[in-house]
């Protein structure tokens, strides 16, 4: 055995034991610790599988948003445990559903150990159709161009999850700003780090988008960073969610699907088909496409992890 | 190659351990948590797959890779949607449970908001 | 030189683990949640900045060496903040337990 | 050098593993946090030393990342604390 097998195997017990613990920890806070430095390994476990931009966006999701999200959704939830802990079902039904996912994960172990080799890939075409956009990182290329699709269909996507979760908002409350009002020291602790740390951020954020052209890195990537570091000052009490009802925040919140879809619909009138760039623009379009998006997924994840309107609409 | 291996058996175990806690966790925030190891899983086998045809020349095949960021993006926002109903159910009725008799024995506490 | 450099890079990577060590013995050993934390704030510090400062020789050129410096700063920065707001916390909800062992009143 | 690279990565790697144990014993949330946050300081430094043996330079943003937003879950915690105390204190319990 390699010292490389000896060190995934390592990383992949680690990772487990984790996933493992925050199945089985009786309270709900003590799982969700374990949750978030399961998601802080995972990032390690993509480097290691030697894909960068996965590992990138998994750091800033499982490391930063999600663990934010569930970590105050279960202080608020902490009266709900023991109601809760009642309705655990018998051990026969525990059984049952161990047989059952014993037997989901047989089933995938299989087809995983007999996928067929030489394993099928894409990675030539992709390399060599790079030239067409101009941009040397497949994986922009797979998202902004070749499955451009998909990627425009996930905006619209995070989209309808935001007026998801704004249709909860209460009656009276409608129009008002999402997510309570942080109370902090605005000269404490918390407030001079959030001064530090977010133009650091910014730049961070921004770079990644750029570098995503050539280098790991992307417009979800950067848009993410963005959106914790927005969530860092509004923690940090020095900046509020912005109302539901603003007109400027609705108008970056379509930015990025509407550029895409008008971009794409372009493409359809002008070029051979909805969503193809002519070769000459290719480059530019991306980026604006990319700009866009990237304003647009950096406020509907910050919004998504304020959660529903709950401060009244103040006149 | 033996990476993809060992992880791909890493992501397959997570969607087993992710399943059961989904099944019989009666918490709904442990739920949540089971479902998006779940999906996690999902994705570490994604990643397995990509990562088998790396050569000298690719390190993997960059098409499950971009559906991986999507799917991310994807999982995200309906966790943060799912923990929004929980929070808006507690909200109304005191208690957010998926019992069935759970409204009506805690109407009372829900006085306090 | 290039000898004296892996050198470097094996004393401070060396170093490095060791703090993580003893960080990690800190964490499984000490009593209390405060001495836990002061075990913590050795391996956040003094583990990664060792592990920086061996990995800068092996660095590609300035720019790699530039970022493994800021990533250091950056840990040095907000493990430091979080590390005081823990302990504030953990100050703050032992006033509150003791108050409220008292009995009723004002918690604090 | 990349099988001593290799070799304190594995070492870290484990150390990290035996923090797990303080999540699991606890006793308090503070002390879960601070071992979920030796995690993440052990999870850059590991980072970093994959990024040096795979000889992969854009590995140092993923590190990087981490450093930035490794903290966020402590300062969640450390905010949800805080809260928990406002909603016990009369003077300040207006925003919910």
């Amino acid at each position: 055995m390699s010292i490389q097998t000896a060190l995934e195997l390592v990383l992949a017990a680690v990772v487990l034991g984790l996933a493992a613990w925050a199945v089985a920890a009786r309270e709900t806070s003590a799982a969700v610790v374990g949750f978030i430095a399961y998601g802080l390994l995972i990032a390690l476990v993509w480097v290691a599988l030697g894909a960068v931009d996965v590992a990138l966006a998994e750091a800033a999701i499982g490391g930063g948003l999600g663990g934010v999200l569930l970590l105050s959704a279960g202080a608020r939830l902490r009266e709900n445990e023991k109601r809760a802990a009642a309705e655990r079902p018998g051990a026969g039904a525990r059984l049952a559903a161990a047989a059952l996912s014993a037997m989901v994960a047989a089933g995938l172990a299989v087809a995983v150990l007999r996928l067929p080799t030489p394993a099928p890939t894409l990675a030539p075409q992709a390399a060599a159709n790079a030239a067409a956009t101009g941009m040397g990182n497949p994986i922009t290329n797979v998202l902004m161009a070749f499955r451009a699709m998909d990627t425009l269909l996930e905006k619209f996507v995070l989209l309808l999850g935001l007026v998801g979760v704004w249709s909860l908002a209460a009656d009276r409350l409608w129009g008002g700003n999402p997510g309570p009002r942080h109370q902090a020291d605005p000269l404490g602790l918390l407030a001079f780090l959030a001064r530090l740390l977010a133009p650091i951020g910014v730049v961070v954020g921004i770079y990644m988008v750029w570098t995503g052209a050539d280098h790991p890195g992307g417009a979800f990537q950067g848009g993410t960073v963005l959106a914790a570091m927005w969530l860092l000052t509004m923690m940090a009490g020095l900046t509020d969610t912005p109302p539901v009802s603003s007109l400027r925040l609705r108008l970056v919140l379509v930015a990025g699907p509407g550029v895409f879809l008008v971009v794409g619909l372009a493409g359809l009138l002008f070029g051979a088909a909805f969503l193809s760039y002519p070769a000459a623009y290719a480059k530019p379009l991306i980026v604006a496409i990319e700009v866009a998006m990237t304003l647009t997924v950096a406020a509907t994840l910050t919004l998504l992890s304020a959660g529903a309107p709950e401060q009244r609409l103040e006149r | 190659m033996s990476g993809a291996v060992v992880f791909g058996m890493c992501g397959v175990a997570v969607v087993g351990l992710g399943l059961y806690s989904l099944i019989t966790n009666p918490h709904p925030l442990r739920k949540i948590i089971a479902f998006n190891l779940v999906g996690s899983g999902a994705f570490l086998i994604f990643g397995a797959v990509a990562r088998r045809s790396a050569t000298t020349a690719f390190s993997g095949d960059p098409t499950p890779r971009a559906l991986v960021i999507t799917g991310i993006v994807v999982a995200f926002s309906a966790t943060a949607l799912a923990v929004a109903l929980l929070l808006r159910l507690f909200d109304a009725a005191g208690s957010a449970t998926l019992g069935a008799d759970a409204q009506s024995s805690t109407a009372d506490d829900a006085s306090g908001r | 030189m290039r000898l004296a450099l892996d050198v470097l890079t094996i004393v401070a990577v060396s170093g490095g683990a060791f703090f993580f060590l003893a960080g990690t013995v800190g964490m499984l050993r000490f009593p209390d949640t405060l001495t836990r934390l002061h075990a913590l704030t050795k391996a956040d510090n003094l583990g990664v900045g060792l592990v920086v400062v061996g990995l800068l020789p092996q660095a590609a050129g300035p720019r790699e060496a530039a970022e493994l410096l800021g990533t250091w700063l950056l840990v040095l920065l907000s493990g430091s903040v979080v590390s005081q707001l823990v302990a504030r916390t953990v100050f703050a909800t032992d006033r509150l337990g003791d108050a409220l062992a008292r009995g009723p009143g004002p918690p604090r | 050098m990349t099988a001593f690279l290799t070799a304190s990565l594995g070492f870290i790697l484990v150390m990290l593993a035996l923090g797990l144990v303080r999540i699991l014993h606890g006793p308090r949330d503070a002390d879960r946090m601070m071992a979920a946050q030796l995690i993440g300081s052990a999870g850059i430094a590991s980072t970093l030393l994959l990024g040096a043996v795979n000889r992969s330079p854009a590995t140092i943003d993923v590190a990087f990342t981490l450093g930035l937003l490794a903290t966020f879950a402590s300062i969640a915690f450390v905010k949800k604390g805080l809260s928990r105390l406002e909603v016990e204190d009369p003077g300040s319990a207006g925003d919910a």
